[in-house]
C-alpha cells in the first residue's frame, strides 16, 4: 500500500468538487459525480480496512515535506481509532447522499464533497500543523452549507457558530505553535509532526496545564462540552439535512478523536490527572441535556440536545483511563453516529415533506409511512441503548470503565437507561404513533433509494448488537496501546 | 561653548514646541501651516548650531536641504489650502470632517 | 453432542417473527397476504420450541447435569471473554416448558381474537420476537445475556401494549410501562457492573459467578442483592413499580393473557430463583423481598376488590398473584416459588383468555357490571372461568391450591407468621373478588336478554378447555407428601432449595385446612353479596382503594412534574438566557467598544495631532523614567 | 558601469516619472497610454532589479557611485528584495487601476507621473543608507501621495482627507528631522552603519541623545505605519483616498516604511533596540484592540479594511519586538507577512475597486447581499482575500500569521501572541460577515457592476491563485517554488545587510 491511498481518499472528493464546479455539471451530474465518489471511496476504505494489521501502531503512513524551514510535514497515518471513524465515515456518506438525492443545487454537493475532504485529513494527519489545516478548512464547507442552505434565521447562527469554533481552534493553535517552538528549544530542529512533540519534556507544569485547556477548549467547543454548547442548538435546527447530518454524526466525533490524538499522548501525565474533571463533566453533561432535551419542542433542538447528551457520555468512556470505557467510547461514537445520523435524515425527510419541526404539529406519521417509522424505531432504540443494538454493548462498556473509574461514577452515569429513554419514546408517541389530528397528509413513505440508503445503518445497527466482537478486534489493540504505552496505565 | 550649544537647543526647542501647540490650537489653516514651518526651522537651528559646534559643513548642508523639502511642502500646502477654501468657503479646520465616524454598527 | 438445539429454541420463533415482520411491511405496502400464511409460521413457532425444549427436558431426566452451549464470542475485551451462551438446567428447561406450551395456546386463542385484525401479521411479529426473548431470557448463561432477552421483554410488552398506537392513550400506557421497566433495569445493570467487577474476575456466566462471589464482601453482596431486587419489581409489578401493569391491559386481550399473566411478569420471580447462590448468601435481603411480596399481595387484593373493569381485576389479581410467589422465593422457597409460576401461568391465562371471550362477545364491553347472565350465553367459558376461579382461590383440588398451600407453609415454616396472617389474609380476599367477578358477570340477572353476541371462534374456545384441563391437573405435580402425593417439582428443582423446612405434619394439616377455610370465607361473602346481585343500579365507586390509593398522582406529583419543570428551565430558562447570554455578551461587549471607540475619530485634525501630542510626552516619560 | 547597472532600477523609474511629466502636456496622451508608459518604465525596472537580484545564494552589498554619493545610497540584496516588492506593488496597483482612473474624470497622465515619484520615493528609501537622504526619500514619496490622494479635487472628502494627512504626515516628519539631529548630536554621523560603530565606543557616544533620537525617529515609523498612538489620520485618511491610492498605501507603502526602518533597527540600532520592546508591548496590544474595535463597528466595507490594516500593523511589530531576539526569522517573517498582507489587501481594494468603478453604489456591507449570485467570481475571489486576511488555512495569510506568532512565542513574548490570536479571532468576524452576505442571502438587485473581464479582474485573479498558492506551498507539486523561496529568499536579503 505504497501508493499513497490515504491522500486518494482525502483529494478524491475535492477533486472532484473542483472538477464539476468548473465544468459546466448540472446539479444532476454533480449529485451523480459526488455520489460515484462516495462509493469509490467506501471500496478505498474498505480495502484500507482489510488491509489493517491488527496492532496498535500507525499505518499507511505517508510522508512529504511542506515547509521545510519551519519543519512542517505532509504525514498521515491511521491507526485502529482512526479506522473505524474512517469506516464510519465511508459508510455513513453514500447512504446519505441516497437521501439527499432529490432537490438540492449544484453548490450543496460541492460543499459536502469539500467537507468530506476536511474530515478525512482531520482523521489522517500526524502533523500538528496540517492537523490544523484540515481542522480549519473543513470549516468552510460547512459555513456555507449551513449559510446557503439553511432555514431560519441561519446567518446569525452560521457566523456565530463559526467565530465560535474558530476561537476554539485559534487557542489550540497558539498552543500548537508553543510546542512547536519548546521543541526547538529542546532539540534544536524544528518539527510538528506528533512522533517529535510527544518527546518534548522540557515544559514547566504551569506551561502544560495552559496548554493542555489550550487543546482541550478548542475539542469541547466542537463536540460540545457542557458549558460550551449554546452553539449547538440554533445550529442543528437551522441546518439543512446534509450539514447537520455531518455535524452530528461525524464533526462532534472529531472533537473526541482529537483529544485521543493529540492531547492524550502530548499531555499523558495530564490527561490522567484531570481525568476525574472531564469524567464528570461528561456525566453531568449527558444528565443535562437529557434533561433538557425531555420538553423540548422543536424536534431537531431535542436530537441536538440527545447527542450532545451522548457525546457527553463518550467523553466519560475515553476519559475513564480503562479499556472499557475506551472501547465504549470508540463503539459508542459509531453508534450514536449512525442512530442520530439516522434519525436526522429521516427528521430531515419530514420536515422536507411536511416542513414541520414542532412535535406537537406532528403525529399520525405512522399510519402514513410504517416503513420510515419502523427505520425511526429502529434508531431510537440504538439511542435508547436496547441490548441488541450497539448502543447497548457502548453503553454498557462505558458504564463498566466509569464504575472501573469511580463506583459513584458508574452508578450515576447508569441513568443513561432512563434518561434516553424517557424523552425518546415521548416524543416517539407524540410525534410519530398516536393521531394528534394534524394534517400530515403530505408525508410520503421511503422509496426505494431511501431504503436502500438506511439499510445499511440498520442492519449495522443490530449486527453490531448481536456480535460486537466482529468489530472490536480491529481496534482493541488500538486501545490497549494507548492504555499501556501512551498512558502507562496496566489494569 | 557647549552651554551656548545647549541655549541655542533650548531655543529650537522652544521653537519647537511653540509650532506643535500652534498646530493643535489654531483652527486657521494659514496658522496651522506657520506652525509647521516654525517646527522645520525649529530643526533647521539645531543643525546649524551642530554644525558650528563642531566645525563641520555636514549639517550645514543638511539645513540646505531640509529647506528645500520645507518648499516642497509648501507648494502642496498652498495649494490645498486653495482647494480647501474653494471648496468650503472657510479656512476653519474644524469644518472639515466629513470622513466623521458616522455609522456605527451594532450587534 | 446436539447441545445446539438450545440455541434454535430461542431461534425459531425469532426467525418466524423476523418473517413475519417483513411479510407484514410487504403485505401492507405491495400485495396483501392473507392471515393464513401469517397463522401458518406464527403458530408453528412456539411448538417446535416445545418439542425442543420436551427433548432437553428428556436429557436432564436421565442425567441432571447442566448442558450448556456456547455460540460464539459475544465480546472480548482485555482478554476477557463473555459468550452469547445459552443454559439448560432443571429452572430454565422447566421455565421454557411452560412458556412454550402456555405461549403456544395463546397464539392460537390470539389467531381467532385477531383475526379480522388488519394488523394480524404485526400482532404475531411482536408476539414471536417476545417469545424469542423470553425464551432468551431464560436459557441465557450469563447475566448480561439475560439482559438482552430482559430488555427484549421489556420492548415487546411495549410494542404490544401501544399496540392500537393511534390512540395515544395506549401509547403512553406501553411508555409508562418501558419506562417502569427501565427503572428496573437501572437496578439491573448496576448490579451486572458491581458483580462484575467484584466476582466476575473468572468469567461472567452464573457458574464462574456463583465461585467467584464466595468471597465478596457479604455487603457488597446485599448491595448487589437489592439492585437486582429493583430489577425484579419492575418486571414482576411489584411495590412500587407495579404502576404499568393495570394501564399494560391496554393492549390486546391475548398480549394481557401471555405477557402480564404467564410469562412476562415472572421473570422476576426466575431472576430472583436463578440468583439463588446469591440470596441464599444474604438472607436478611431475601426477607425484604418476602415482605414486599407480602404487601404487593395484599394491597393488590384490596384495590382488586373495588374494580369494575374485568381485566383490571384480573391484573391486580396477577400482581398479587406475584406477591405470593415472591414470599416464596424472598423465603428461599424457590421450587415452591416456581411452582405457583407454573400453576398461575395455567389458570391466569385462562381466566384472562376466558375474560377475553366474553368482552369479545360482548363486543368489547369490559364493565363487569354491564355484563351479567353470561352463564347461559357461553356456557363453556363460564365452566372453564369457574375452574379456573376455584384453582386462583385455592380450593383443592385445582392446581392454585397446592402452590399457595406451599408457599404458605414455607412462610409459616420460616418462623415469618406476619407474613404467613398477610398471605392468609390476601387468600381470602383473592377468593372474594374473583367470586365477585364470576358471579357478577356469569350469574347476575343479565337485564338486555334481546341482544346478539358476537360468535366465538374454534381457535379461540379450544385452548381454554385445555388450559381448563391444565388448571386442574397441574397442581398434581406438587402434592406434598401429607396427602401421600409425590412433590416431583421439589424434587426437579431440588438443586435450588438450599434449607429444608420441618413442620410437623400435624400443624401443616391445620394450616392447610386453614387455607380452604379461607378461600371458602372469601366464596361465601363474595356469595352473599353478589350472587344474583341487581345488575340495574351500576354501582359508583368512589374512595381510597376505588382510586388504587392515589399512587399515579403521587408519581406523577413527585417525579414527572418535577423533571417536566426543571427540562423546562433548563432548556428555556437556563440556556437561552444564562450561558447564551454570556456568550453573546462577550461579543456584544466587543461592539460596544468599538462605539465607545469610534467616537476618536472625530476627523477633526487638531484633536489627532493633541493625540499625538498625548502619546509623545507618554514615551517621553517613559524614556525619563527609564533612562535614570 | 558595474555602478549604473546597480543603480539602474532607481533610474528607470525616476526617467518614467520625469518624461511622463513632460509628455503629459500633450492631450494626445490618453490615460490607457499614459498606464502604459507607467507600466512599460516599471517593468524595465523590475527586470532590472532581477537581474541583481538574481546571484544566486551569495548575497551582495554595494555603494554605487561612491564618489557622488558617498554611501548615501547602497544597493544589497535586501533593498534589491524590497525594492522588487515595491516595484511589483506598483505594477498591481497600476494593473487594478485602469478601470477605476479610466472611469473617473478627474485622473489625467500626471497622476502617473506622481504615481512613479511615489515609487521612486519608497525605492529611494529602501535603498537609502542615510537619515537626510532616507528624510528625502520619504518626502518624495509622502508627497506625491499627498497630492494623489487629492487628486480628484472635486469630491471634498479627498482633498480633506489630503490636508489631514499632509499636516499629520510632515508633523510626523520634523520628528524624524529631530532625531536625525539628536542622532547626529550624539554621534556625529548620519550614515547607517557608521552609527551603529559609533554606538559601541561609548566614550565618543552620548548614549542618551542617540536613545531619544532613536526614539523620535521611531515616532515618525509608528505614524507611518499608523500604530498606536498615531493611528487616528489612518481610517481618514485611507477612506478618503480613491481606492488604488488606498491599496498602494495601505500596502507598498508600508513595506518600503518597514524597509527603512528594520535596515536602520537591525544595523544601528542592534544594541540599544532591545530598550524600545517592552514599551512597544504595550503599543502593539493598543493598536490591535483599537483596529479591532474599530474594525468590528464599519458597515462600510472600505472602512472596515482600512480598520483592519491598523490590525495588521499590529501583527507586523509584533514581529518587529521578536527581531532583538531572534534576528534573522524575525525579520523573515515581517518580510514574508509584508508579501501576504500586501497580496491580500491589494486583491480586496482593487477588487472593491473595480466592482464600484461605475457606480458608487457597493458602499457598505448590505450593499454586497447576494452579490454571488450576480457575479460568483468575483465573490469568490473576494471570499478568498477575506480568508487570507483572517489567516484561515489554505491562504497565505495563515502562513504569515503563523511565522509572526511562532516568532513571538520563540521570542518569549507569548503575550502578544495570544494577544494577536484573540484580534485573529475578533477579525474572524467582520471578515465572515461579508462572504456571509455575499453568499447567504437569495435576493440580489442586480446593479450595473463592470463584467469579469479586462485586465484588472485577469490580474486579480491571479493574485487569487496566487493567494492559495502560498497558502498551500508545494504539497501539491514538490520541488516547485512555494513559500519556500520567499522566505529564503528573506534570510538571504538579512544576511546582506551585514556584509556591507
Amino acid at each position: 500500500m505504497d501508493f499513497g491511498i490515504l491522500s486518494i481518499i482525502i483529494f478524491l472528493p475535492m477533486f472532484v468538487a473542483f472538477t464539476t464546479l468548473i465544468l459546466p455539471f448540472g446539479a444532476k451530474g454533480t449529485r451523480n459525480a459526488a455520489f460515484l465518489t462516495s462509493i469509490v471511496i467506501f471500496a478505498l476504505v474498505s480495502s484500507v480496512y482489510y488491509n489493517f494489521e491488527l496492532t496498535g501502531f500507525l499505518q499507511f503512513r505517508e510522508h512529504y515535506t511542506w515547509i521545510s524551514s519551519y519543519g512542517i510535514n505532509y504525514s498521515l497515518g491511521i491507526d485502529g481509532f482512526s479506522l473505524i471513524i474512517l469506516m464510519l465515515i465511508a459508510t455513513l456518506i453514500p447512504s446519505a447522499y441516497l437521501w439527499l438525492w432529490e432537490g438540492r443545487t449544484k453548490g450543496y454537493w460541492i460543499s459536502m464533497l469539500l467537507i468530506q475532504t476536511g474530515i478525512t485529513g482531520t482523521l489522517f494527519s500526524q502533523d500538528l500543523i496540517l492537523f490544523y489545516f484540515f481542522w480549519e478548512a473543513m470549516l468552510l464547507p460547512v459555513f456555507m452549507i449551513i449559510g446557503m442552505f439553511g432555514t431560519g434565521n441561519r446567518v446569525f447562527s452560521t457566523i456565530k457558530v463559526t467565530v465560535f469554533t474558530i476561537m476554539g481552534s485559534l487557542f489550540m493553535l497558539i498552543s500548537i505553535l508553543y510546542l512547536g517552538v519548546s521543541f526547538f528549544n529542546e532539540y534544536g530542529f524544528w518539527s510538528f509532526s506528533l512522533n517529535d512533540i510527544v518527546q518534548i519534556n522540557n515544559l514547566t507544569r504551569t506551561e502544560e496545564i495552559w496548554l493542555f485547556f489550550g487543546f482541550m477548549i478548542a475539542f469541547a467547543i466542537k463536540i460540545p462540552l457542557f458549558p460550551f454548547h449554546t452553539w449547538l442548538l440554533q445550529t442543528y435546527s437551522n441546518s439543512p439535512t446534509g450539514g447537520v447530518f455531518l455535524l452530528s454524526s461525524i464533526m462532534a466525533k472529531l472533537g473526541v478523536y482529537g483529544i485521543v490524538r493529540f492531547v492524550m499522548p502530548i499531555f499523558p501525565e495530564l490527561y490522567k490527572e484531570f481525568a476525574p474533571i472531564f469524567v464528570w463533566i461528561g456525566i453531568f453533561g449527558l444528565i443535562y441535556f437529557g434533561i433538557a432535551a425531555m420538553m423540548q419542542v422543536n424536534i431537531k433542538k431535542m436530537f441536538a440536545y440527545s447527542s450532545a447528551s451522548h457525546l457527553g457520555f463518550i467523553v466519560t468512556g475515553i476519559f475513564s483511563l480503562n479499556v472499557f470505557g475506551m472501547t465504549g467510547a470508540a463503539f459508542l461514537i459509531i453508534a450514536h453516529a449512525m442512530a442520530t445520523g439516522g434519525l436526522f435524515l429521516l427528521v430531515g425527510k419530514m420536515e422536507y415533506d411536511l416542513g414541520i419541526k414542532a412535535i406537537p404539529a406532528l403525529g399520525g406519521i405512522a399510519k402514513k409511512a410504517p416503513i420510515f417509522t419502523v427505520f425511526f424505531g429502529i434508531m431510537l432504540l440504538c439511542i435508547v441503548g436496547l441490548p441488541g443494538t450497539n448502543g447497548f454493548v457502548s453503553e454498557f462498556l462505558i458504564i463498566l470503565g466509569a464504575f472501573g473509574f469511580s463506583p459513584t461514577a458508574g452508578i450515576v452515569s447508569a441513568f443513561t437507561v432512563l434518561i434516553a429513554a424517557s424523552f425518546m419514546l415521548w416524543m416517539f408517541q407524540r410525534a410519530i404513533l398516536s393521531d394528534s389530528g394534524n394534517d400530515v397528509s403530505k408525508m410520503t413513505d421511503l422509496n426505494k433509494k431511501e431504503i436502500l440508503g438506511m439499510l445499511p445503518l440498520a442492519f449495522l445497527i443490530i449486527a453490531m448488537g448481536i456480535y460486537p466482537d466482529w468489530f472490536f478486534y480491529k481496534i482493541e489493540p488500538t486501545i490497549q496501546h494507548y492504555l499501556l504505552d501512551i498512558l502507562q496505565i496496566r489494569n | 561653548m557647549a552651554d551656548l550649544l545647549l541655549s541655542y537647543i533650548a531655543l529650537a526647542m522652544i521653537l519647537f514646541s511653540i509650532g506643535f501647540l500652534g498646530i493643535i490650537s489654531r483652527k486657521n489653516i494659514f496658522i496651522v501651516y506657520m506652525s509647521i514651518e516654525l517646527m522645520l526651522n525649529a530643526v533647521n537651528l539645531i543643525f546649524v548650531a551642530l554644525g558650528r559646534y563642531n566645525e563641520s559643513m555636514e549639517p550645514q548642508v543638511m539645513a540646505m536641504i531640509i529647506i528645500a523639502i520645507a518648499a516642497a511642502e509648501a507648494a502642496v500646502f498652498l495649494s490645498l489650502i486653495v482647494v480647501l477654501y474653494r471648496n468650503k468657503k472657510s479656512l476653519n479646520s474644524d469644518i472639515f470632517n466629513v470622513l466623521k465616524q458616522k455609522d456605527t454598527a451594532n450587534g | 453432542m446436539d447441545n445446539f438445539l438450545l440455541a434454535w429454541i430461542v431461534l425459531v420463533p425469532l426467525l418466524s417473527s423476523l418473517i413475519l415482520g417483513t411479510m407484514y411491511l410487504y403485505s401492507i405496502k405491495v400485495t396483501k397476504i392473507p392471515n393464513i400464511v401469517f397463522s401458518m409460521f406464527a403458530l408453528t413457532a412456539p411448538f417446535i420450541s416445545f418439542v425442543l425444549g420436551v427433548s432437553f427436558f428428556f436429557r436432564l431426566l436421565e442425567n441432571s447435569d447442566v448442558i450448556i452451549y456456547r455460540a460464539y464470542k459475544w465480546l472480548s475485551v482485555d482478554g476477557y471473554d463473555i459468550d452469547m451462551g445459552f443454559m439448560a438446567d432443571q429452572l430454565s428447561i422447566f421455565m421454557v416448558l411452560f412458556i412454550t406450551f402456555v405461549g403456544g395456546l395463546i397464539h392460537i386463542y390470539a389467531s381467532g381474537y385477531m383475526k379480522d385484525d388488519d394488523g394480524y401479521g404485526k400482532f404475531f411479529f411482536y408476539f414471536n420476537l417476545f417469545l424469542a426473548s423470553m425464551l432468551l431470557l431464560v436459557l441465557a448463561n450469563s447475566p448480561i445475556i439475560m439482559f438482552i432477552g430482559w430488555e427484549g421483554v421489556g420492548v415487546c410488552s411495549y410494542l404490544l401494549i401501544s399496540y392500537y398506537y393511534q390512540d395515544s392513550e395506549n401509547v403512553k400506557a406501553g411508555n409508562k410501562a418501558f419506562i417502569a421497566n427501565r427503572v428496573g433495569d437501572l437496578g439491573f445493570i448496576i448490579a451486572m457492573i458491581t458483580m462484575f467487577y467484584y466476582a466476575g474476575s473468572n468469567g461472567f456466566d452464573y457458574i464462574n459467578l456463583e465461585l467467584g462471589m464466595a468471597n465478596v464482601p457479604v455487603e457488597v453482596l446485599s448491595f448487589i442483592g437489592l439492585a437486582l431486587l429493583i430489577g425484579a419489581i419492575g418486571k414482576s409489578a411489584q411495590i412500587p413499580l407495579f404502576v404499568w401493569l393495570p394501564d399494560a391491559m391496554a393492549g390486546p386481550t391475548p398480549v394481557s393473557a401471555l405477557i402480564h399473566a404467564a410469562t412476562m411478569v415472572t421473570a422476576g420471580v426466575y431472576m430472583v430463583a436463578r440468583f439463588h447462590f446469591l440470596y441464599d448468601m444474604i438472607p436478611n435481603v431475601g426477607l425484604f423481598i418476602a415482605y414486599i411480596g407480602a404487601f404487593s399481595a395484599l394491597f393488590a387484593a384490596i384495590i382488586a376488590t373495588k374494580q369494575t373493569d374485568i381485566k383490571k381485576i384480573l391484573a391486580y389479581s396477577t400482581m398479587s398473584q406475584l406477591g405470593y410467589m415472591f414470599i416464596a422465593v424472598g423465603l428461599g422457597g424457590y421450587s415452591a416459588g416456581i411452582f405457583h409460576v407454573f400453576t398461575h401461568a395455567f389458570f391466569k391465562a385462562l381466566l384472562f383468555m376466558g375474560a377475553g371471550a366474553v368482552i369479545v362477545a360482548l363486543h368489547h364491553e369490559q364493565n363487569i357490571f354491564k355484563m351479567g347472565g353470561m352463564r347461559r350465553k357461553t356456557p363453556l367459558v363460564y365452566f372453564t372461568m369457574l375452574i379456573a376461579t376455584l384453582a386462583i382461590a385455592g380450593i383443592p383440588p385445582f392446581a392454585g391450591f397446592f402452590s399457595k398451600d406451599e408457599i404458605l407453609l414455607t412462610a409459616f415454616g420460616s418462623g415469618e407468621y406476619f407474613i404467613w396472617i398477610i398471605g392468609v389474609i390476601t387468600a381470602v380476599l383473592t377468593a372474594y373478588y374473583m367470586f365477585r367477578l364470576l358471579f357478577v358477570v356469569f350469574h347476575g340477572s343479565n337485564y338486555k336478554e334481546n341482544r346478539e353476541l358476537h360468535s366465538l371462534s374454534k381457535n379461540m374456545t379450544m385452548p381454554l378447555v385445555i388450559l381448563a384441563i391444565g388448571s386442574i391437573l397441574a397442581g398434581f405435580i406438587g402434592v406434598p407428601l401429607l396427602l401421600g402425593g409425590q412433590n416431583y417439582i421439589g424434587i426437579w428443582l431440588e438443586i435450588l432449595n438450599s434449607k429444608a423446612l420441618h413442620v410437623e405434619h400435624s400443624i401443616e394439616l391445620y394450616l392447610m385446612g386453614l387455607n380452604i377455610l379461607a378461600a371458602v370465607i372469601g366464596l361465601l361473602i363474595a356469595y352473599k353479596k353478589f350472587f344474583n346481585y341487581d345488575m340495574s343500579k351500576v354501582p359508583e365507586y368512589t374512595g381510597l382503594i376505588w382510586n388504587k390509593f392515589y399512587i399515579d398522582e403521587i408519581y406523577d406529583r413527585i417525579f414527572v412534574d418535577k423533571l417536566k419543570k426543571l427540562s423546562i428551565f433548563i432548556s428555556y430558562k437556563l440556556d437561552i438566557n444564562f450561558i447564551d447570554k454570556i456568550v453573546m455578551g462577550i461579543s456584544n461587549g466587543f461592539i460596544r467598544s468599538g462605539n465607545v471607540v469610534a467616537r476618536l475619530q472625530s476627523a477633526n485634525t487638531r484633536m489627532y495631532a493633541f493625540s499625538m501630542l498625548m502619546g509623545i510626552s507618554v514615551i517621553s516619560t517613559y524614556l525619563i523614567i527609564v533612562m535614570r | 558601469m558595474i555602478d549604473f547597472i546597480y543603480v539602474l532600477p532607481l533610474f528607470f523609474v525616476g526617467l518614467g516619472a520625469i518624461s511622463l511629466m513632460i509628455v503629459s502636456t500633450f492631450k494626445s496622451v490618453t490615460i490607457r497610454k499614459g498606464s502604459i508608459t507607467t507600466l512599460v518604465f516599471l517593468s524595465m525596472a523590475f527586470i532590472s532589479n532581477l537581474y541583481n537580484l538574481n546571484t544566486g545564494d551569495e548575497v551582495y552589498s554595494h555603494y554605487p557611485f561612491i564618489d557622488i554619493f558617498n554611501k548615501m545610497i547602497i544597493v544589497d540584496t535586501y533593498a534589491s528584495y524590497f525594492s522588487t516588492i515595491l516595484i511589483l506593488g506598483a505594477i498591481l496597483t497600476i494593473l487594478i487601476g485602469i478601470h477605476y482612473f479610466e472611469k473617473h474624470k478627474e485622473f489625467t497622465v500626471e497622476f502617473f507621473s506622481l504615481f512613479l515619484f511615489s515609487v521612486f520615493g519608497m525605492m529611494l528609501l529602501v535603498h537609502a543608507n542615510e537619515l537626510i537622504s532616507a528624510f528625502v526619500a520619504l518626502e518624495i514619496a509622502s508627497i506625491s501621495l499627498y497630492v494623489m490622494i487629492g487628486f480628484e479635487k472635486v469630491i471634498s472628502k479627498r482633498i480633506e482627507a489630503s490636508y489631514r494627512y499632509l499636516v499629520l504626515g510632515s508633523l510626523a516628519g520634523v520628528f524624524f528631522l529631530l532625531g536625525t539631529s539628536f542622532v547626529y548630536g550624539a554621534t556625529g554621523t548620519t550614515t547607517i552603519g557608521t552609527i551603529g560603530d559609533m554606538s559601541l565606543n561609548t566614550f565618543a557616544t552620548n548614549m542618551n541623545l542617540l536613545i531619544i533620537g532613536g526614539t523620535m525617529i521611531l515616532i515618525t515609523f509608528l505614524f507611518k505605519i499608523a500604530a498606536f498612538p498615531f493611528q487616528n489620520w489612518a481610517i481618514d485618511v485611507y477612506s478618503g483616498a480613491p481606492l488604488p491610492v488606498t491599496a498602494y498605501m495601505a500596502a507598498t507603502f508600508k513595506a518600503a516604511i518597514f524597509g527603512f526602518v528594520l535596515r536602520l533597527f537591525i544595523v544601528d540600532f542592534d544594541l540599544i533596540r532591545d530598550f524600545w520592546d517592552d514599551a512597544l508591548v504595550y503599543v502593539i496590544i493598543l493598536t490591535l484592540a483599537y483596529g479591532s474595535f474599530l474594525a468590528i463597528i464599519q458597515k462600510s466595507l472600505k472602512r472596515m479594511l482600512v480598520a483592519s490594516s491598523i490590525v495588521h500593523t499590529g501583527y507586523l511589530l509584533i514581529a518587529f519586538t521578536s527581531i532583538s531576539a531572534l534576528g534573522e526569522s524575525g525579520a523573515s517573517s515581517i518580510i514574508f507577512y509584508l508579501v501576504a498582507y500586501f497580496l491580500s489587501a491589494v486583491g480586496a481594494f482593487g477588487l472593491i475597486a473595480y466592482i464600484s468603478s461605475d457606480d458608487h453604489l457597493r458602499i457598505t456591507y448590505d450593499d454586497f447581499r447576494g452579490f454571488a449570485k450576480i457575479r460568483p467570481y468575483m465573490a469568490a475571489m473576494l471570499s478568498i482575500f477575506m480568508l487570507s486576511l483572517a489567516g484561515i488555512p489554505s491562504t497565505i495569510g495563515f502562513i504569515g500569521k503563523f511565522y509572526i506568532f511562532t516568532g513571538a512565542i520563540e521570542a518569549g513574548n507569548t503575550i502578544l501572541a495570544v494577544v494577536g490570536i484573540i484580534a485573529t479571532f475578533i477579525s474572524v468576524y467582520y471578515y465572515f460577515k461579508l462572504i456571509a452576505i455575499m453568499y447567504f442571502y437569495r435576493s440580489a438587485e442586480m446593479t450595473n457592476v463592470p463584467p469579469l473581464k479586462g485586465v484588472a479582474p485577469v490580474v486579480i485573479a491571479f493574485i487569487a491563485l496566487a493567494i492559495i498558492w502560498g497558502g498551500v506551498g508545494n504539497t501539491l507539486v514538490a520541488y516547485f517554488p512555494g513559500v519556500d523561496l520567499l522566505i529564503d529568499m528573506a534570510k538571504l536579503s538579512y544576511e546582506s545587510l551585514f556584509v556591507g
